[in-house]
This record gives C-alpha cells, sequence and structure tokens, in this order.
C-alpha cells in the first residue's frame, strides 16, 4: 500500500517536474542552450506568483495570468539581448551567460525579498483526496493536470502549427530552416520566452509545495537536468516520462529503503541508460556527421 | 614524395603570434612576481587569498588540459577537487600523520588516487558528446556527493571529516600552503605547456575542433581524451588536497560543489578557453578578485548581482577571453603593418628603380 | 526623530548592509534607558554572515541578532566602559570565504573579538583560522557536536548542546506515557541528526520501539514520500529531525496524507516564528512542539530588551522572532559579560577564564562551559504553539513558568484543510 | 594487382539498402574513378573502406589483409588517407598545425614529443608547398576559402605518405583554377606511387584524369573499365538518366 501511495506520490510530482523540464528541454533542443537559470527563474516565478498573491489577494492559479506573459516576456529579453549576440562557443558561451543571469536573478530577490523563507497560500492547498487508502494530495493533482495539459498544448504547438514546423525545422537542421525562409531567430526567441514562461508555472507549483527563498534554485537545477537528459533532449515527451520515471524511482525507493538512496538510485540509473544509450530514453540519434 | 620546389622559393609567412621577447618576458615577470607576492604582501588576510588562489590555479590549469585543448566542457570535475579532498582527510587519520610539514606528503598521494579515479569515469563517460557529456558530468558530481552522505562509516556522511590543523604561528601560517601550491601549479602550468606542444596536445586540439576527423587521420581519440581527463584530474586531486590541509574541514556539500565547478569554467573563458596561460591568469584574477570584492565591500548582499552583471559584460565583451584578445590585438597590428609594407612597396616602384 | 533614525538604519541594511556603526545602532534600544553611555575607543567585533547561498535565511537572522545586541550592549555601557562596533563581511555560505573573512578580521582590521558564524559546516573552518591567532570564538549558532570533538580550546557554543536538546522531551516523555511506537525523521546535517539520533537511542532504552526510521537528504524537496511512509506507521508520536523549510513542507504532507499523531515535535520549523506561521498557516501550528534554548517572554537580562528592539527594527509579533536571533544575542552577551569581569580585551585571558568553569547569564539562560567548550549550564526548553500562541511547555520544574502540554488534536485526517 | 578491395558488401540503414552485395577491386598504382548517380551507394562504400561504418556482410581487405572491422585510425595507420565530401580540416588550428596531425609517429612517447620537430616540419610545409598554400601557412584554417580547404584537406592526408589516397568529390565547388591545379597534383603523386580512388561528378575532371572508371548503381559495381568505355556504355547512361533517383543520399 505504501509502495502504491509512493508510485502515485511519483506520478503526480512527476508531472510537475516535466513541466518544469519541459520548457528547459525544449531550449536545449531548438537552440542548443542549457539553460542554467531554469532553477532561478523558477524560483523568481514562485516569488512573483506570492507577490501577485499577496498584494491582489487572487488565487494562485490565477496569478499565472499575470506572471506567465511577464516572464515570457523576460525570456525574449534575455534571447534578444544576451544569448542572440553570441557568435562563437554558443553552447557553452550561453550556458555560462544563463548562469550569469540565474546569479542576477538570485542577487536581486535576496534582496527585494529578504532571504526568508516564504510560501504561497491558497485554501485547498492542504486538501486531498482520499480514495480507499490512497492519498490524493490536491495541489499535486491540480498541478499534475495542469501540466498534462500545457504539455498537451505544447505537443499541439509543435506538431499541428506553423509555428511548431519552424520549430522542428530548427531543431533539426538549422542551417537548412534558415535556407527555405525560416526565421531561425524568431522561432527561438519565441521558444525562450516559453520556456521561461513555463518556468513561470512551474515556480507557482512549487511555490505553493514548499517553502522557499532566493537561493531555493539549487536543489532543482540538478534533478531538472538530469530528467531532460534521461528524456533525450528535445523530446517534451521523453521528459513527461522520466521525470514521471525518476520521481516513482525516488519515492518508491525511499519508501522501502530510505531516501538518502533515492536520489543515488535515480542517478546511477541515469548512467546505465546512458552507457547504452547516449542520447537518453526518447532522444533522436544524432545523424552521423558525414 | 618527390617535389622539386626548393627552399628558396618558399616566402617566409609572417609570425602573427606575440613576439617571444615579450612572451617569456611577461612570464618571468609574473613568475617572480608570485614568488615575492606573499612576502611583499605579508598580511596573512593577502596570503589567504593568495592561497586559494593558488589552488584555483593548479585546478584551472589542469580543467584547461582536458576541458579546454579537447573542447569537452566538464563540469563535474568537483569530483577529483573532493577526492583530494577526501583521501586527506581520511589519510591523514589513517596514517596518523601529525599535523604539519609531512601532511604534504598526501598531496602527491591524492593527485595519484584522483588518477586512479578518472579511468573508470573517463571509460565511462567519454562515450558521450556535448550536452549530454556536460549534464553527464554533473550528474556524475552529484553521485559522488550522495555517496559521500550515504557511506558514512568512511566519509563521516554529513558530519564531514577533519584534517588537523599544524600549530603554526598565524603569521607564518600561510606561506607553505602558498608555495606548495605555487610549485604544484607551476608543475601544472609547465604541464599544459609541455602538452600544448607536443604531438599529442596537437591530436586534442584536433579531436576539439573535429573528433570524428581526428580518428580518421589516425589519433586514437579515445586514448587520448582519456589521459587528457586522467592528467587533469590528477591535479584538481591535488588542490583538493591543499584545500582539505588549509580548511581544516571537509563536507559532502562543499567537496563536491556544483559551484565549483562553473567557477573553472567561468575563470578559464575569462582568461581565454584552451590557451596555455589564460584560464591561468583568468583563476589569478577571478579568484583574487572574488575574495577581495567580498572582504572589501562586506556583508552585502550586492555581492551576487555586481557579481552577475560583472560576468554578464565580460562574456559580451571578451568572448575568446583576455590572452586571445590580446593575440587578436597583436594579430591585426602585424596585418596592418604588413599592409603598411605592401603598400609603400606598390607605391614606390618608381623610387626602388630609381635607387637601383 | 527615533523613527527617522529607525528607518535609516532599515534603509542601510537593504541599500548595503555594511559594518552597522555603534551609534547609528544605538538608535534601535533608544527605548531602554541607557545604564551608561559607552565612550572611548571602540571594541571591534568580526562576524561572519551569510547573506547569500544556502544559509541565506539563517544568515539574516543572525546578523539581525548581533546587531541588536550590539545596539543593547552600547545602551548598557558597551564592553570595559566602550562602544562595540560589529564588523559584518558575507560568506555566500562557503567556507572558503568563511576563512578568508575570518582572517582578514584577525588579521588586517585586527578586530578585538571574533563571534561565530551561521551553521556547524562555518563554524568548523572558522575555528581552526580563529584558533592559529589566538581568537576565542563565542558561537552560539554552531553547535555541531563535531565541532567540539577536534579539541580546540578557543570554541564555545552558548546554546544548549545539539546533542541534548531533544532530551527534555524525551525525558518527559518517558516519564509519563507508556513505551509505544514512535516515527523517527531526520535530515541529514551535523546539527540535526545527532539530537534525534541521541533522543531515539534514549527512548529506545526506555522501551519505545521504532516505528520507522528514516534519514533524508538534506537537498530533499520533495517530501511526499518521507511523510507518507511516517503516516502509514499510524505512530501516535513523531520526531523529525528537520531544518526550517523542510518542517513547512512536512507539516503540509502530513496534512494532505491525513496524518493524525498526537505528538508531534520537530527539531527546528516550528521556532522560526512567522515564517513558520504564515507558511502552515496558523490553524494548523496547533500542538506542534519544538526544542528551543530561549523562552521568547523569558525574565533573563537583556530579553525583554531584545525583544522589543526586534520588534521595531524589523516588525513582526514576539512569535515572529527565528531562534537564532537569541542565539547570536546571547553569544554577545556572554563574550561581554566575560570580557568585563577579566577587565581586559585579551583572548588569552579571556580563554582562560571562560574555561574557568564560571557562569555567565544569557537571555538564553545560563551559560557554563565544560572542557569541550560546550554550554553544560543549559536545560534546553520545549515549545508548544497552543491557539496561535507560542508557549513554553518544558522542563517542569524550571526557573520559567511553563504551560502543560495539549495533545495535539489536528484533524487532519477528517477535515480537509482548513 | 589488387589493393584495396571490397567483397560482397552489404550494408542498409533501417529500409534503406545503401550497398548490396558489392564487390570491386582497386588496382595499385592507378588513378580510379568511381561514378554513380546520386544514391547509388559511393560514400556508404567510402565509409565501409575506411572503417566509418561496418558493413552487415561481407569484407574490405586491402594488401591482402581483412581491414573489414578495422576502426578509422586503424584504417588511416595501415595508409588508406581520405577525404570527404564536405571537407573536414580543423577551422581553429593554424594551416600548417592542420598538416601536423595527420604526420603519423608510432608508440606514445613518441607523442609527447614537440609536434613541429623540424623533418616534419620540413615535410609539412614540403607538401603545402605542393599545394601552393604555403604563404598562409600561419592563418587559422578556417580563414581558408573553401577550395583553398579542399586543397589544405588534400594536403594533411598527402603528409602522412598514404598508399592509398580516397577523394570524395575533390572538384565540388572548387574553381576551375584551383581544379586544373589539384588535377596537377594528384597525377604527380600517383606517379611516384600513390593510388587513388576518387569519387566525382564533374565528368570531364575524372575521365581526363584517371586510368580506370567504375560505375555504382543501387548499392552494387555496375560496371568497370578504361574512361572511354565506360563514358559511352549503355547501361551507364540508363543508370544515370534512368528512373530510380528515390534514394537521397
Amino acid at each position: 500500500m505504501l509502495v502504491l501511495q509512493a508510485i502515485i506520490e511519483g506520478v503526480l510530482v512527476g508531472g510537475f517536474y516535466a513541466l518544469m523540464a519541459a520548457g528547459l528541454t525544449l531550449v536545449f533542443g531548438v537552440m542548443d542552450i542549457v539553460n542554467f537559470a531554469i532553477g532561478a527563474l523558477i524560483v523568481l516565478g514562485a516569488y512573483l506568483s506570492y507577490s501577485v498573491c499577496n498584494h491582489l489577494h487572487i488565487d494562485p492559479f490565477l496569478s499565472l495570468l499575470i506572471t506567465t506573459p511577464l516572464m515570457t516576456g523576460l525570456g525574449m529579453f534575455i534571447y534578444v539581448f544576451l544569448i542572440k549576440p553570441i557568435k562563437t562557443n554558443r553552447v557553452v558561451m550561453s550556458l555560462l551567460t544563463m548562469f550569469a543571469v540565474a546569479t542576477l536573478i538570485e542577487g536581486i530577490l535576496d534582496i527585494c525579498y529578504n532571504s526568508g523563507f516564504v510560501q504561497i497560500h491558497a485554501s485547498y492547498i492542504n486538501n486531498s483526496l482520499k480514495i480507499g487508502k490512497l492519498n490524493f494530495p490536491l495541489i499535486y493533482v491540480l498541478s499534475f493536470l495542469l501540466s498534462v495539459f500545457l504539455l498537451g498544448c505544447l505537443f499541439l504547438i509543435t506538431y499541428r502549427t506553423k509555428f511548431g514546423r519552424s520549430l522542428r525545422a530548427s531543431m533539426q537542421n538549422p542551417v537548412a530552416a534558415r535556407l527555405v525562409g525560416i526565421d531561425t531567430d524568431r522561432v527561438s526567441m519565441i521558444t525562450l520566452g516559453i520556456g521561461i514562461g513555463l518556468a513561470a508555472i512551474g515556480g507557482m507549483v512549487f511555490g505553493t509545495t514548499n517553502a522557499f527563498n532566493a537561493s531555493s534554485s539549487y536543489d532543482i537545477i540538478s534533478r531538472l537536468l538530469v530528467i531532460v537528459i534521461l528524456g533525450g533532449f528535445g523530446s517534451v515527451g521523453g521528459a513527461l516520462v522520466s521525470a514521471i520515471f525518476m520521481l516513482v524511482i525516488q519515492d518508491v525507493v525511499a519508501v522501502v529503503w530510505s531516501p538518502v538512496w533515492g536520489s543515488t538510485t535515480f542517478y546511477m540509473i541515469l548512467i546505465l541508460v546512458l552507457l547504452v544509450r547516449p542520447q537518453g530514453l526518447f532522444g533522436k540519434k544524432g545523424v552521423r556527421a558525414q | 614524395m618527390s617535389t622539386d620546389i626548393t627552399t628558396s622559393q618558399r616566402p617566409t609567412p609572417p609570425s602573427y603570434e606575440v613576439p617571444k621577447v615579450y612572451r617569456y618576458g611577461a612570464l618571468i615577470v609574473g613568475f617572480f612576481a608570485l614568488v615575492i607576492f606573499p612576502l611583499v604582501f605579508n598580511n596573512p588576510t593577502i596570503s589567504t587569498i593568495g592561497v586559494f588562489a593558488m589552488i584555483f590555479l593548479m585546478a584551472v590549469t589542469g580543467w584547461n588540459i582536458f576541458s579546454g585543448y579537447t573542447g569537452y566542457i566538464a563540469l563535474g570535475h568537483a569530483v577529483f577537487f573532493g577526492i583530494g579532498q577526501y583521501a586527506t582527510a581520511m589519510l591523514s587519520s589513517y596514517w596518523h600523520i601529525n599535523p604539519g610539514m609531512w601532511t604534504f606528503v598526501l598531496i602527491p598521494v591524492s593527485m595519484i588516487l584522483a588518477g586512479i579515479a578518472a579511468i573508470p569515469i573517463g571509460f565511462m563517460i567519454l562515450r558521450v558528446r556535448k550536452h549530454t557529456f556536460i549534464v553527464l558530468t554533473i550528474a556524475l558530481m552529484f553521485i559522488f556527493q550522495l555517496f559521500a552522505y550515504n557511506l558514512r562509516s568512511w566519509t563521516g556522511g554529513s558530519q564531514g571529516l577533519e584534517v588537523g590543523q599544524p600549530g603554526w604561528d598565524g603569521s607564518v601560517f600561510n606561506l607553505p600552503y602558498y608555495y606548495v601550491g605555487l610549485f604544484v601549479a607551476i608543475i601544472a602550468i609547465i604541464t599544459s605547456f609541455m602538452i600544448r606542444r607536443s604531438k599529442f596536445g596537437l591530436s586534442l586540439l584536433a579531436i576539439r575542433d573535429d573528433e570524428d576527423r581526428a580518428r580518421s587521420l589516425g589519433i586514437n581519440t579515445t586514448r587520448s581524451k582519456l589521459i587528457a581527463f586522467i592528467i587533469s584530474a590528477v591535479f584538481l586531486g591535488a588542490a583538493g588536497c591543499i584545500y582539505a590541509m588549509f580548511v581544516g574541514s571537509v563536507y559532502p556539500q562543499f567537496s563536491f560543489d556544483p559551484a565549483f565547478d562553473l567557477e573553472l569554467s567561468i575563470m578559464a573563458f575569462a582568461g581565454g578557453l584552451g590557451t596555455i596561460l589564460g584560464p591561468s591568469l583568468g583563476a589569478l584574477i577571478i579568484s583574487a578578485a572574488q575574495q577581495y570584492f567580498l572582504i572589501s565591500f562586506g556583508g552585502a548582499n550586492v555581492f551576487l548581482i555586481v557579481y552577475g552583471a560583472l560576468f554578464i559584460v565580460i562574456l559580451r565583451l571578451l568572448p575568446g577571453g583576455v590572452v586571445p584578445a590580446i593575440s587578436d590585438k597583436w594579430r591585426s597590428h602585424v596585418v596592418r603593418k604588413e599592409q603598411r609594407k605592401l603598400d609603400a612597396e606598390i607605391q614606390g616602384p618608381a623610387e626602388g628603380g630609381a635607387k637601383k | 526623530m527615533h523613527k527617522l533614525r529607525l528607518g535609516s538604519v532599515a534603509n542601510r541594511r537593504k541599500v548595503q548592509i555594511g559594518a552597522v556603526l555603534g551609534a547609528a545602532a544605538l538608535a534601535v534600544t533608544g527605548l531602554t534607558v541607557p545604564n551608561a553611555i559607552a565612550a572611548g575607543k571602540p571594541i571591534t567585533i568580526g562576524i561572519s554572515v551569510s547573506l547569500s547561498g544556502d544559509f541565506s535565511g539563517d544568515g539574516v537572522a543572525t546578523q539581525q541578532g548581533y546587531k541588536i545586541w550590539a545596539a543593547w550592549q552600547n545602551a548598557h555601557g558597551g564592553i570595559l566602559g566602550r562602544p562595540v562596533v560589529l564588523k559584518f563581511l558575507s560568506d555566500a555560505s562557503s567556507p572558503t570565504q568563511v576563512v578568508t573573512n575570518y582572517q582578514k578580521f584577525m588579521t588586517a582590521d585586527k578586530v578585538d573579538f571574533v563571534l561565530g558564524p551561521y551553521s556547524t559546516k562555518l563554524t568548523k573552518p572558522a575555528s581552526n583560522t580563529a584558533n592559529r591567532y589566538h581568537y576565542v570564538m563565542l558561537e552560539g549558532i554552531g553547535g555541531g557536536p563535531s565541532v567540539f570533538s577536534r579539541g580546540l580550546k578557543n570554541v564555545f557554543d552558548v546554546s544548549a548542546s545539539a546533542t541534548y536538546q531533544l532530551v527534555t522531551y524525551a525525558k518527559w516523555l518517558a516519564a509519563t506515557q507508556k513505551p509505544q511506537p514512535i516515527a523517527y525523521a531526520t535530515m541529514d546535517d551535523p546539527f540535526i541528526q545527532p539530537m534525534v539520533d541521541y533522543a531515539r537511542a534514549y527512548l529506545d532504552k526506555k522501551g519505545f520501539t521504532e516505528a520507522v526510521y528514516k534519514v533524508y537528504p538534506a537537498e530533499t524537496t520533495d517530501f511526499s514520500p518521507i511523510a507518507s511512509a511516517v503516516a502509514a506507521t499510524g505512530a501516535k508520536i513523531a520526531i523529525l529531525g528537520t531544518m526550517p523549510p523542510d518542517g513547512y513542507a512536512m507539516v503540509q504532507n502530513f496534512i494532505q496524507a491525513k496524518y493524525n499523531p498526537e505528538q508531534l515535535i520537530m527539531a527546528s520549523g516550528p521556532d522560526q516564528g512567522a515564517d513558520f506561521t504564515k507558511s502552515v498557516g496558523i490553524t494548523n501550528t496547533e500542538g506542534l512542539m519544538v526544542p528551543n534554548t530561549w523562552i521568547p517572554t523569558s525574565n533573563y537580562p537583556g530579553n525583554k530588551d531584545m525583544v522589543a528592539a526586534y520588534i521595531k527594527a524589523y516588525g513582526g509579533d514576539i512569535n515572529a522572532i527565528n531562534a537564532d536571533v537569541p542565539e547570536a544575542f546571547a553569544a554577545g552577551q556572554v563574550l561581554a559579560e566575560a570580557v568585563n569581569k577579566i577587565g581586559s580585551t585579551d583572548n588569552k585571558k579571556l580563554q582562560a577564564y571562560l574555561h574557568s568553569g564560571a557562569s555567565f547569564t544569557s537571555v538564553q539562560g545560563p551559560v557554563q562551559f565544560a572542557a569541550d567548550g560546550q554550554n553544560s549550564g543549559a536545560a534546553p526548553y520545549v515549545f508548544q504553539w497552543q491557539k496561535g500562541v507560542y508557549l513554553p511547555v518544558l522542563p517542569l520544574g524550571g526557573p520559567d513558568k511553563v504551560s502543560p502540554i495539549e495533545t495535539m488534536r489536528p484533524d487532519w485526517g477528517t477535515t480537509p484543510g482548513m | 594487382m589488387t589493393l584495396l578491395g571490397v567483397n560482397n558488401i552489404s550494408k542498409s540503414y533501417g529500409g534503406i539498402q545503401a550497398l548490396r552485395e558489392c564487390t570491386m577491386n582497386f588496382q595499385e598504382g592507378a588513378i580510379n574513378g568511381l561514378i554513380g548517380p546520386n544514391g547509388s551507394g559511393k560514400t556508404t562504400l567510402f565509409n565501409v573502406m575506411t572503417g566509418y561504418e561496418t558493413p552487415d556482410s561481407g569484407t574490405v581487405t586491402f594488401r591482402g589483409n581483412d581491414i573489414t572491422n578495422a576502426t578509422p585510425d586503424e584504417v588511416f595507420a595501415s595508409g588508406i588517407g581520405r577525404t570527404f565530401q564536405l571537407t573536414r580540416i580543423f577551422p581553429r588550428l593554424t594551416v600548417i598545425e592542420n598538416v601536423h596531425i595527420a604526420a603519423q609517429r608510432q608508440g606514445f612517447l613518441a607523442q609527447l614529443r614537440q609536434w613541429s620537430q623540424p623533418d616534419e616540419r620540413a615535410r609539412a610545409l614540403e607538401s603545402l608547398d605542393f599545394v601552393g598554400l604555403t604563404k598562409l601557412s600561419r592563418e587559422p584554417a578556417g580563414s581558408l576559402s573553401y577550395g583553398q580547404q579542399k586543397l589544405l584537406e588534400f594536403a594533411f592526408i598527402m603528409v602522412a605518405e598514404p598508399k592509398v589516397m580516397l577523394l570524395d568529390e575533390p572538384a565540388g565547388g572548387v574553381n576551375p583554377t584551383l581544379l586544373k591545379h589539384l588535377g596537377g597534383r594528384i597525377k604527380e603523386l600517383n606517379k611516384s606511387g600513390v593510388t587513388f580512388i576518387i569519387v566525382e561528378h564533374d565528368m570531364e575532371f575524372v575521365m581526363g584524369i584517371c586510368d580506370q572508371v567504375s560505375v555504382m548503381h543501387q548499392g552494387h559495381a555496375l560496371l568497370e573499365g578504361k574512361p572511354d568505355i565506360v563514358r559511352n556504355d549503355p547501361a551507364v547512361l540508363e543508370a544515370y538518366l534512368g528512373t530510380d533517383m528515390s534514394e537521397a543520399e
């Protein structure tokens, strides 16, 4: 029963981690950028929701209507002013740039919010649905549904729209995409916007389920990275599967053995998987350079 | 192969490199500056910063031998830094080494252990490339951190371990660490230099530019990468050892710290990734500046903001790093000179003829 | 006038938290009647605080505690009649920077004294460095047992030893309750885990069984499996080794898991004042217990002033004060008392005197140092949230009046949500 | 005498059969041309011969030794050098460093010696002279024009003194002057004993330079012979003009 409960929790929380990872993997796939700032951006999203909820006294989910566009704008701004000008060694330079952005955000949040722990509140946060002997924490259920909904939207956008076509083209072959008239700059800008907009949503859920301060980002980033790697770069579905897989493993090991070995087990599985499939579970095998 | 072209036909291309006089001159001046530095600035605060700068100097130089030369950006070298620290802490108590000069014996031991650890790790992670490699190294570092937490009978878990402190007087306490650090750092730089000018080093650079092509040209890329990986791990082990001795306590959280690797890569980038002295310069400037900045501007949390902003500016202005920027400057200087000479030749045949 | 000055202090903290000068800090405690005004060459004290990084939450509280102490001390004649000036440096939660910071205090600034940073992990390297220059390091917030097992003679912890903090509760439990299963979960941390382990060993001996014992890593962000594991045992008593943010998440997860313990004690979390009540919701705090080294309403010297000064400077109410504040305050108090007694700023004399077995008083109660530097004079308190008020409930028969312990009736199992 | 040969090689990617039981022999001392329509498997064959791909079945022999499963570096060390359709040089290294990479050295200790030993340096400069790039020897290779990069690639294969050079579309994107230059160089090297296998679409170039031409079609060898004969063979014409152009290369 306990294991079953752990599996359910793993799936629910996994959905929420997948949401946070989706932006990361998308940005990876389209732009070759390791968005190291994702942790800090999620915390920023959490703080924004916290402030909006406190000042306007509205539901955290409603606050997304304000924070998501804001963060999307921020993402586009970051692209235009920081990422686009990078000419050489993009992979590493953009990683370092995003790290600098993360530092900057952490510093600003530290000063604005004074590093005490805060948490976003709503009347139903502590509720849970009880079915038989199993518990479904309401907030996780809601965030899971939201995640699935958003990931679905993302899927539709990628596979059913014109923008999605350009996006996939830029992912597979940026040079060719440019040749056929796709404005890859615009695609990249929008992608980073979406990626960071998703961080706003992830941040809201993070903020309702965890007490956080400006330095909370460190615990998030490593997990998101391994989720994205395991799922395969650029694969949103892969991120969902691997996030759920990771959380389930972690939770089950924590319950039947010990929480300290939960994440270790997961990391070891990751290494084993990568030894067999370096491109991750759902990543496309890189086209062999001729 | 036979060609009938004689050497006389061969026009000597101009050298775009900064002349040896300047390069070696700067090197010698730099060396003496580092040697006399703690004697001139004998305040222990400054020499403490000096010790940390030396630790970073050897670490970055080691890191650059692998990541800079091969272009594989490793963000998990804290693994070897941590192994050096834990080796030092565990062995100093296991062998009952009295805190003092003898503790320095652990430096070569830590280097060897880090090198040995690098062999299986290298085998595992060098199979993948690009992003996967970067993230795999990070993941590996977290695994080691978790092991340090979980194998508590050896590592002390979250309680950490201690390294005994010698009872030296505060006024000279830092000096042995500084000079031993400088010595190891110089060995690292010399190693880096020897590698850069060796055939082996050239093969590493070839891997950086196009690994598959390098393989097709008869380079055993797997072996080359692994050897570079081991050499770089060795210097990280030394850095960890000196760090553990100097700070005196070892914790999983600080020994296997993701920020450490980011710092290394920032230093290497600021100085010039893949150059011999760029990363060293980056290490000296950034590690010292960072610490000095914190102690001068005190308990301010604006630190993060200024640090982040400064970093963005550096990345924007000097994307290649300081050292490549200097050689680029020199290069364009040479090119301009060439151009002027050429202009003069084209414009002045009449005068030339008159002189004949 | 006061308000104006206060504003400037607050701004300074926000804009460039630097060294707070004694004169400016004096304004904070303008409400107390000064016994004597400190004058002459200031006594400088260097402290490294974690204003960014992992420990920044507590780092800020630590700094507040020290600042309030300095202002209070100056209003009460300073040290040796001289004003106290604190010098702060931020260490960004890094041991490297801690070493450099204390090095600077002792060798470049040549401060008269140093006080400890936040956390056991940073206190260790800091005290090593202090020892090198024969400085005494008094501290209140870095008392993991491993700090004192190294044979250093210069570190002193003014707070009750970490190891024993849960023992007050364990003793009470053994004395009043029938042996029964207890659920344990603790963070893997050098300060927290020994607390839980010591209490657990004690209770094991008294015949209490372990329903579950889980150690979880410090970087855990998802507590649901741990909470479920605890909830599944249905144990009536749960002892948790939590740090502030985990404690909040744990309560929340218990509610979601509809776990109904009768007694729930956490190593830390419920003692975090407003941070805690705001995070878990005031109604959910009912019956939660936490060991602490300090009573907010205590009559120990300086306590009332400290509380008033804190509220005046940083707002909130008496329950909003983070436990780091009195811990830092107490370290300063003991320093001042000892130095005034020996009449000299000589650290060697100070060290000898602190080791002499002399006893001191602080906002947290009596302080007396054992040979290893831990405080053997204090008996840790246990607090319980009762109807939104944070009340001391243990030890019985101590100098302070305590309220009776309530059995928790959180009803988390039936009424979903508050 | 056959120097390099493939016997019954098959290779497929997913559903696409790139090579089907392809058998081909290349004679020592000749300049062999390898032609065929797009998708006929020329590059795949090159990849198989140089160790980049392992065939599903069949063998590759070089001087009578089986090298079917050798890795690219082993193949190269045994004396088979190749260029790529899209040039693959080392853009951030200087031209002269590029040339030094391929110069072989035995043993690890030798690897640790300075890369520009005087004799190697002389050889490297010689090969740069040979293709006329000496003036640019200190430039980063990435700053060279496309044609110059082709020559550089040619030069650094040459410096390793391979027995066979496999050139994948050496003429593509090279201007006529450079191409003439390159043709001359190939002939010159061939006189000194180097065997060539050239994949090329530029028929004029192939017919002008090759002693022997092999034609591939749909993954197997169609025909082998002198240029004149091949040029006029109806089967070849059909292969080129025929309908099967669906496979993408």
